[in-house]
């Protein structure tokens, strides 16, 4: 569904990706793994066209959207759900949820989502996106995606800061989301967690992907993952 | 009659009558610039200009088309507007990742050239366009005499200033210009196109300014030192208000108008100077200005 | 004869082979050339009553004084002061340096016109000031090589402020522009109409430049219960005191203390119905302004001169009889002796008449009181002012005696 | 020398010979209208060039400087030199006492907040008596230089004049490369780094000001006694403006592109001024060209065409 | 107490509704090297703020050496003995190397206000400058526009600088972020060798930095002290795994 072949980005001066491959399948859940600095998130903005500068390849369902802008990649179905989950302040969170537009039928319902998250529903009057908990609007980035119909969504650290209970939640939701029909690429540090959601695991370093490990081989290789991972 | 520090009570009333009226222009014309400076990052120097060019586009309507004021308050809005747009995609789109000082000297050196051009083809003594029939006269309130036109143009400026905070806090449009700026490389990545966005954002910020200038001519005479006249006033408006608050040009356009227009009474001579103190004041004591979010 | 518009051109390095070439190697013939610099407002508030008017009234002036005939050329250079004294002033050195020029004409705008006065004394050139308001060019600041052609603050204040008095206009209120020439004007008419009997019960001083709305100001002088409002301010500012007076129903009699005849036209008759103002010119006066009017019409699109054009071409005119009388070289060579003789010599031109230059510099000419007509009353174009009162010319402007100009001997 | 590289040296060579040859070939007044607004230019450009910070206000330093200047000439008829260090001590405690309100904003806010100081400096100048309101001090005498060097003569000013700004170039080019330029550049860097390294950042800037503003007041006074006048123009915000320009065009932060900025300006002026409103339509075209196409400025551009530091 | 360098009480930061750092207590002892770890947006980098006070706290105080610095000036802070680094590479991009080191130094041992004086006052530190070059493993680069320099050799650099002010403590912001393996060892023997004779805090995500360099470990996670011990301690406490390296059953 997605390939990327020897994707490169900058940043002004600064060559942050060097040669990414890898590709994701339709209905897959992928991770990339990685330290700080490694890439990953670099990676999800070079997918959506956020970076200053790319080249490579990135195809997606066959089509070359390298040279696009990030409004028709999105239009064309890829969803992300950002770092730090760019929740907007000065919008309500029902602002937040409707703000980005539908581009294509079988999006969730307003209600869907809210059967999803019920914490939200509780919320949905609140002035300011920003006041929500962190877990709340990790939900509210999450929810106002799959409104949108796009099938592929790029998740980047939706656990990042949150209690053990709510990265719970998010677990749940992923794979909820992975059996309708969605197709996620995450970006995670907390590889336990990945461990439970995800079908393969690409791990990034220094802007490339050094190694992929399915899912099922993560408990042998968890050296080596320490060894990546730093931890 | 009542004597409010020294000054008659009435005349006290009349001034700050007046205020408002200055103050509705101060709000429209800082409306816009906090419009676009909150979305395009650009404190546009050249609003000044282009509400001159509005009260021109009117002048001209009526003098080489025989187009009345009503309709030029809609058309000539538009066609300013537009070249507004022109001027967006052509000029200054290509400032977005410079420092806001770029978009100051680009938008500086742009009113140097709208003003002279207009200042070499019409004179700057001034050209009349007059008050439309409907609204001429006036209604004695007692403590002033006070014109329907000046009326009017508070009521104009009240309810546009009202749209505008409406269509900004209350539409999907608004949510999504809101989104945009504070965080567009987000809101593009959600499929909205952002650039026309911004776009359209310049051509509306512009529009109020160019409608300012069309309720204007009536009052002062068209002239292309028009907007120089008020831009000063206006930018003191959106640093105090806190830039890019739409709420706080609204408030703070319409509050300097009475704050100057009180000091015409009492100490007439520093009336344009008192932004300048107030403007101070504020930056010193509330760095974002009365209604700007804190950093 | 030979009118060039020549660039000043004292610009870059480049330009540097460009400055000396005029002067060395033109003008091969022999034939000395006279240089007479306009230096007007060609972009600011006073554009419309000089700039390219007083350009134009320049070249009718040599035109119809024929230089062709008379063994000397002339050359006019043309400059915008932009209203900044510190431009006119370098554009004066500049001139009488670099470039020739023996008599500088017009100037509007105190501030310029007396830094001006000051360079040309210092170069010993000529000085014919025909735009400037102030009254201290022929006091404090009087110059052997200055002549101040049309008007002042004095005629201007005597002439509205005692007429209006005796017209009935007996208290007054001003509106004055935050600068010296408006509080120079308050001041001169203050003293008229006490003199004359009336009183003054108020005044409002408003931040020049940079004041559109005035409408504050207007109410505080309708509340004063004032008959008369004196406008002791110019161009755009008074027009928009006008326009917003009318608007705002006020029912005082309006005298505008500078006015000019293209300010009631950009005004229109509609809204400048009825207002009195003083000016020494008028195009329509006799059949000689009207003559020299339809010459001017000619050359600038059918708008009428002001009395600062009008102004320009007299002063031009006399100056060129003058030097033709006492020889070019020897005008060229001495601007403190050229204005002693135009000085000596008595004026006599289509605009003014007949006239006198005193020895303070001041050029004598009777004043006129106009009024405004109404839309009805108007017979065509620029039909706009009556009269209504005259000063003759040796009261119209201050006594000699009290100017305290150092020419003038006790 | 002074901290001059290289190329830096040759090209003050050459303005060097240009200084001292050019006012026989070149109206020398015209020459000393370009030195005042050269070194104005530069005394801006240390702010902005060096600290980073954009001062919209610098008209009122030069104007007060000015009528300082003047009116001490005409009233006390004190001696030229004394006249020209009172221009730049006038312009010195202003900046100190405008600085330090101003000092503790940056970017768009320290602009605001110098042109709203300006505008107040400007209204006193239209209010208090002593500047003559818009006639401005006129007839203001060169006087003696020193007791005894009449500068009546354009040639022996022009040589004052010269010396001024080679004395104020110089020391501007001392102070930028000094140890306290050093921390200057710091500052200007890398802000938050400098602060953590220790400094108070904001003494510095302070300083950096008032050193700024003490040149621009020099520039003011010698320009009162060259054209013996001191006039609104010369506090007014257009001026302000026009300095802006004049070293954008230049070239911000470069040794030499503030003067080159004045050339072009002041030649630019004079040429157009009978064009009437041409003047500001030019300038206009010219500030957008310099922002859309060479932020560099001219010297900037040749500098980096050149691969040289000028 | 002599023995605690850096101690805070309550120590708490609000953002608009939302607490980055809430209430903590943080003790560092004299002589150690203490690191403050945990997940992304646990408060860390806040923290540091708050310490130098780059930020000022909501609520809480800050105590150096057994002085109240709450409050206090963030240079002056600098000019007690407390200097940090950042997290992105804190250097100044277009002066030298040496230049950058120099700065400091200039800093530490007068001579800044002077404008009056030539560049070339300043080369009396050079010997000591390019002496500190050399001890955080920089070449000879004195001449090298920062600017250029790859990004291990900035934040080698950027201690260098640090160093330069002989503080008595040194806050680290992620000495190690992006950095290759063979540059982290050169920065982790770095550490060891400036620890003597101060105190050092340092923020670090890489746990095998942390396990061989420091004696005590604080981690947090949003915003609170969740655990505080050795290394051996604290990865044991399933609390922190938990909250670090995420539940196996999520």
């Amino acid at each position: 569904m997605l390939e990327i072949k020897d994707l490169n980005a900058w940043y002004g001066e600064s060559h942050i990706l060097h040669g990414v491959d890898f590709n994701v399948q339709e209905g897959e859940v992928v991770t990339l793994l990685g330290r700080n600095g490694a890439g990953k998130t670099t990676t999800m903005k070079s997918i959506m066209g956020l970076v200053p500068r790319r080249e490579g390849h990135v195809t997606f369902k066959g089509v070359e959207t390298i040279g696009m802008m990030p409004n028709h990649i999105a239009k064309a179905g890829i969803a992300i759900c950002p770092e730090e989950r760019g929740i907007f302040g000065s919008l309500s969170v029902t602002e937040n949820l409707m703000l980005p537009p539908i581009v294509a039928p079988g999006g969730l319902s307003v209600d869907e989502i809210y059967t999803l998250f019920p914490n939200l529903k509780e919320r949905a009057r609140t002035a300011h996106g920003t006041r929500l908990s962190g877990g709340e609007q990790q939900m509210l980035a999450i929810g106002r995606i799959l409104r949108t119909g796009a099938k592929m969504l790029l998740l980047d650290e939706p656990t990042e800061g949150l209690a053990p209970v709510i990265v719970q939640q998010i677990g749940r939701t992923i794979r909820e989301i992975k059996n309708r029909g969605f197709t996620v690429l995450l970006v995670e540090q907390n590889f336990r967690f990945a461990a439970t959601v995800a079908d393969r695991h690409y791990v990034m370093e220094h802007g490339k992907i050094v190694d992929m490990i399915p899912n099922k081989d993560l408990e042998n290789s968890m050296d080596k993952l320490h060894e990546y991972l730093g931890v | 009659m009542i004597m409010i520090f020294g000054i008659p009570g009435p005349l006290l009333f009349g001034q700050l009558l007046l205020g408002l009226i200055n103050g509705a222009f101060y709000a429209m014309l800082s409306l816009g610039l906090a419009v676009i400076f909150g979305m395009l990052n650009i404190i546009n120097f050249a609003h000044g200009a282009l509400f001159m060019m509005g009260a021109f586009v009117a002048w001209m309507l009526l003098n080489y088309v025989g187009i009345g004021y009503f309709p030029a308050l809609i058309l000539a809005p538009l066609i300013v507007g537009a070249f507004g747009i022109v001027l967006e995609k052509t000029i200054i789109s290509r400032l977005y990742k410079l420092d806001h000082l770029y978009g100051l000297l680009l938008t500086f050196g742009l009113s140097l050239v709208i003003e002279g051009l207009f200042r070499n083809g019409y004179g700057s003594s001034g050209l009349p366009y007059r008050i439309p029939a409907a609204l001429q006269g006036a209604v004695d309130l007692g403590f002033m005499f006070m014109p329907i036109y000046r009326g009017w143009v508070v009521l104009a400026a009240a309810v546009v200033c009202l749209a505008t905070w409406a269509v900004i806090e209350k539409t999907t449009l608004g949510a999504t210009l809101r989104a945009a700026t504070e965080n567009a490389p987000l809101v593009q990545a959600f499929g909205v196109n952002v650039p026309r966005l911004i776009t359209l954002t310049y051509g509306g910020g512009i529009a109020l300014a160019a409608f300012a200038g069309v309720l204007a001519a009536p009052i002062y005479s068209v002239n292309p030192n028009m907007g120089t006249n008020f831009i000063n006033t206006v930018f003191a408006v959106v640093v105090i208000g806190g830039m890019g608050s739409i709420l706080g040009s609204i408030v703070t356009g319409f509050a300097l108008g009475v704050v100057e227009g009180l000091t015409k009474v009492f100490y007439p001579q520093a009336s344009a100077t008192v932004v300048f103190v107030v403007m101070v004041i504020i930056l010193l004591t509330r760095p974002r200005g009365l209604f700007g979010k804190a950093a | 004869m030979n009118v060039s518009r020549r660039a000043i051109t004292l610009g870059g390095f480049a330009a540097a082979a460009g400055t000396i070439a005029p002067l060395t190697a033109g003008r091969a013939q022999g034939k000395p050339t006279l240089r007479v610099g306009c230096l007007t407002d060609m972009s600011g508030p006073y554009k419309d009553l000089a700039g390219p008017g007083a350009v134009s009234a320049v070249k009718q002036a040599l035109q119809e004084f024929g230089v062709a005939g008379k063994g000397f050329d002339v050359e006019v250079l043309v400059a915008d002061h932009l209203n900044k004294p510190d431009v006119g002033t370098t554009v004066a050195r500049q001139w009488f340096d670099r470039d020739g020029v023996d008599v500088i004409v017009e100037v509007a705008n105190s501030g310029v016109a007396l830094a001006v006065a000051n360079v040309a004394k210092e170069k010993n050139k000529v000085y014919l000031n025909t735009g400037a308001a102030t009254s201290d060019l022929t006091a404090g600041a009087c110059s052997p090589n200055t002549i101040h052609w049309v008007y002042d603050t004095y005629m201007l204040a005597q002439s509205t402020g005692a007429a209006m008095v005796k017209s009935g206009g007996d208290s007054w209120f001003f509106i004055t522009a935050d600068y010296a020439f408006g509080k120079a004007l308050q001041r001169d008419t203050t003293d008229f109409v006490t003199n004359a009997g009336g009183k003054v019960v108020g005044s409002v001083t408003y931040p020049f430049p940079g004041t559109t709305d005035f409408s504050s100001y207007l109410i505080q002088a309708q509340s004063s219960g004032a008959k008369v409002l004196g406008l002791a301010n110019a161009g755009t500012d008074t027009i928009n005191t006008i326009k917003q007076a009318k608007e705002f129903g006020i029912k005082m009699r309006l005298a505008g203390l500078l006015l000019f005849l293209t300010d009631v036209h950009s005004l229109g008759l509609e809204v400048a119905q009825g207002i009195v103002l003083t000016d020494s010119f008028y195009w329509d006066m006799n059949d000689r302004t009207r003559a020299f009017s339809d010459r001017y019409s000619v050359n600038m699109k059918g708008t009428r001169p002001t009395m600062v054009q009008a102004g320009v071409y007299s002063s031009i005119t006399h100056y060129l009889k003058t030097a033709t009388a006492m020889g070019i070289e020897k005008a060229k060579l001495d601007g403190a002796a050229t204005i002693s003789a135009m000085k000596a010599m008595p004026t006599e031109d289509d605009c003014f008449g007949a006239g006198s230059i005193r020895a303070d510099g001041r050029k004598i000419h009777p004043s006129y009181l106009w009024e405004v007509k109404k839309p009805g009353e108007s017979k065509g174009p620029w039909d706009y002012y009556k009269a209504v009162a005259s000063t003759p010319a040796d009261t119209a402007f201050r006594p000699l005696d009290k100017g305290g100009c150092s020419l003038v001997k006790a | 020398m002074f901290g001059f590289s290289r190329p830096q040296l040759i090209a003050f060579l050459v303005l060097l010979v240009l200084i001292v040859f050019l006012p026989f070939v070149l109206y020398p007044v015209f020459l000393m209208r370009v030195l005042c607004a050269a070194l104005f230019a530069c005394a801006f450009n240390l702010m902005i060039g060096y600290v980073g910070l954009l001062s919209f206000g610098h008209a009122a330093y030069f104007g007060m400087g000015s009528y300082v200047a003047a009116w001490t000439m005409k009233v006390w008829h004190v001696d030229a030199s004394i006249a020209i260090a009172l221009g730049g001590l006038t312009g010195g405690i202003l900046g100190l006492g405008l600085g330090y309100l101003a000092i503790r904003r940056s970017g768009i806010y320290f602009a605001m907040i110098t042109l709203a100081l300006a505008q107040m400096v400007y209204f006193f100048c239209l209010e208090a008596p002593f500047t003559g309101g818009e006639d401005g001090i006129q007839q203001v005498p060169r006087g003696f230089l020193f007791g005894f060097i009449n500068l009546s003569n354009d040639l022996t000013m022009y040589a004052v004049v010269a010396v001024v700004f080679l004395g104020g170039f110089l020391t501007i080019h001392r102070i930028i490369h000094s140890p306290f330029g050093q921390v200057l550049k710091g500052i200007r860097e890398n802000e938050p780094r400098a602060t953590s390294l220790g400094y108070r950042t904001d003494d510095y800037k302070l300083i950096a000001f008032v050193l700024s503003t003490t040149l621009t007041g020099i520039a003011g006074g010698t320009k009162a006694l060259v054209f013996g006048i001191a006039t609104l123009t010369d506090v007014h915000s257009s001026t302000s403006g026009e300095i802006v320009l004049t070293t954008l065009l230049g070239g911000l932060g470069t040794v030499f592109g503030p003067v080159m900025g004045a050339v072009v300006m002041t030649s630019m002026e004079n040429y157009l001024a009978q064009f009437g409103a041409w003047v500001t339509v030019t300038q206009g075209v010219i500030f957008m060209i310099c922002v859309l196409a060479f932020r560099r400025g001219i010297i900037g551009e040749i500098g980096n065409a050149l691969k040289l530091k000028l | 107490m002599t023995d605690t360098i850096l101690e805070t009480t309550g120590l708490t930061r609000e953002f608009s509704g939302f607490v980055a750092v809430d209430g903590v207590d943080l003790r560092v002892k004299t002589g150690t090297i203490h690191a403050l770890i945990g997940p992304n947006g646990a408060g860390k980098t806040t923290c540091f703020n708050l310490l130098t006070n780059f930020l000022t706290p909501t609520r809480g105080t800050i105590r150096f050496k057994g002085q109240d610095i709450t409050g206090m000036k963030p240079a002056m802070v600098a000019r007690k003995g407390l200097v940090r680094s950042f997290q992105i590479s804190a250097v100044f991009p277009h002066l030298t190397a040496l230049e950058n080191v120099r700065l400091a130094l200039q800093r530490a041992r007068g001579a800044s206000f002077d404008f009056w004086r030539a560049e070339s006052a300043l080369d009396v530190f050079n010997d000591r400058a390019r002496q500190l070059l050399q001890d955080v493993g920089l070449p000879d680069l004195s001449n090298v526009i920062v600017a250029d320099l790859p990004y291990g050799q900035k934040r080698a650099l950027e201690i260098a600088t640090t160093l330069a002010l002989e503080p008595e403590m040194m806050l680290l912001d992620e000495p190690t972020a992006g950095m290759a393996h063979g540059d982290v060892d050169t920065i982790v023997q770095l550490i060891k060798r400036i620890r003597k004779g101060r105190t050092i805090l340092m923020v670090e995500h890489n746990l095998s930095v942390v396990e061989g360099l420091c004696d005590t470990i604080t981690v947090l996670t949003r915003g609170k002290i969740l655990a505080e011990g050795d290394y051996a301690t604290v990865s044991k406490n399933p609390e922190v795994i938990a909250a670090y390296l995420g539940s196996a059953d999520a």
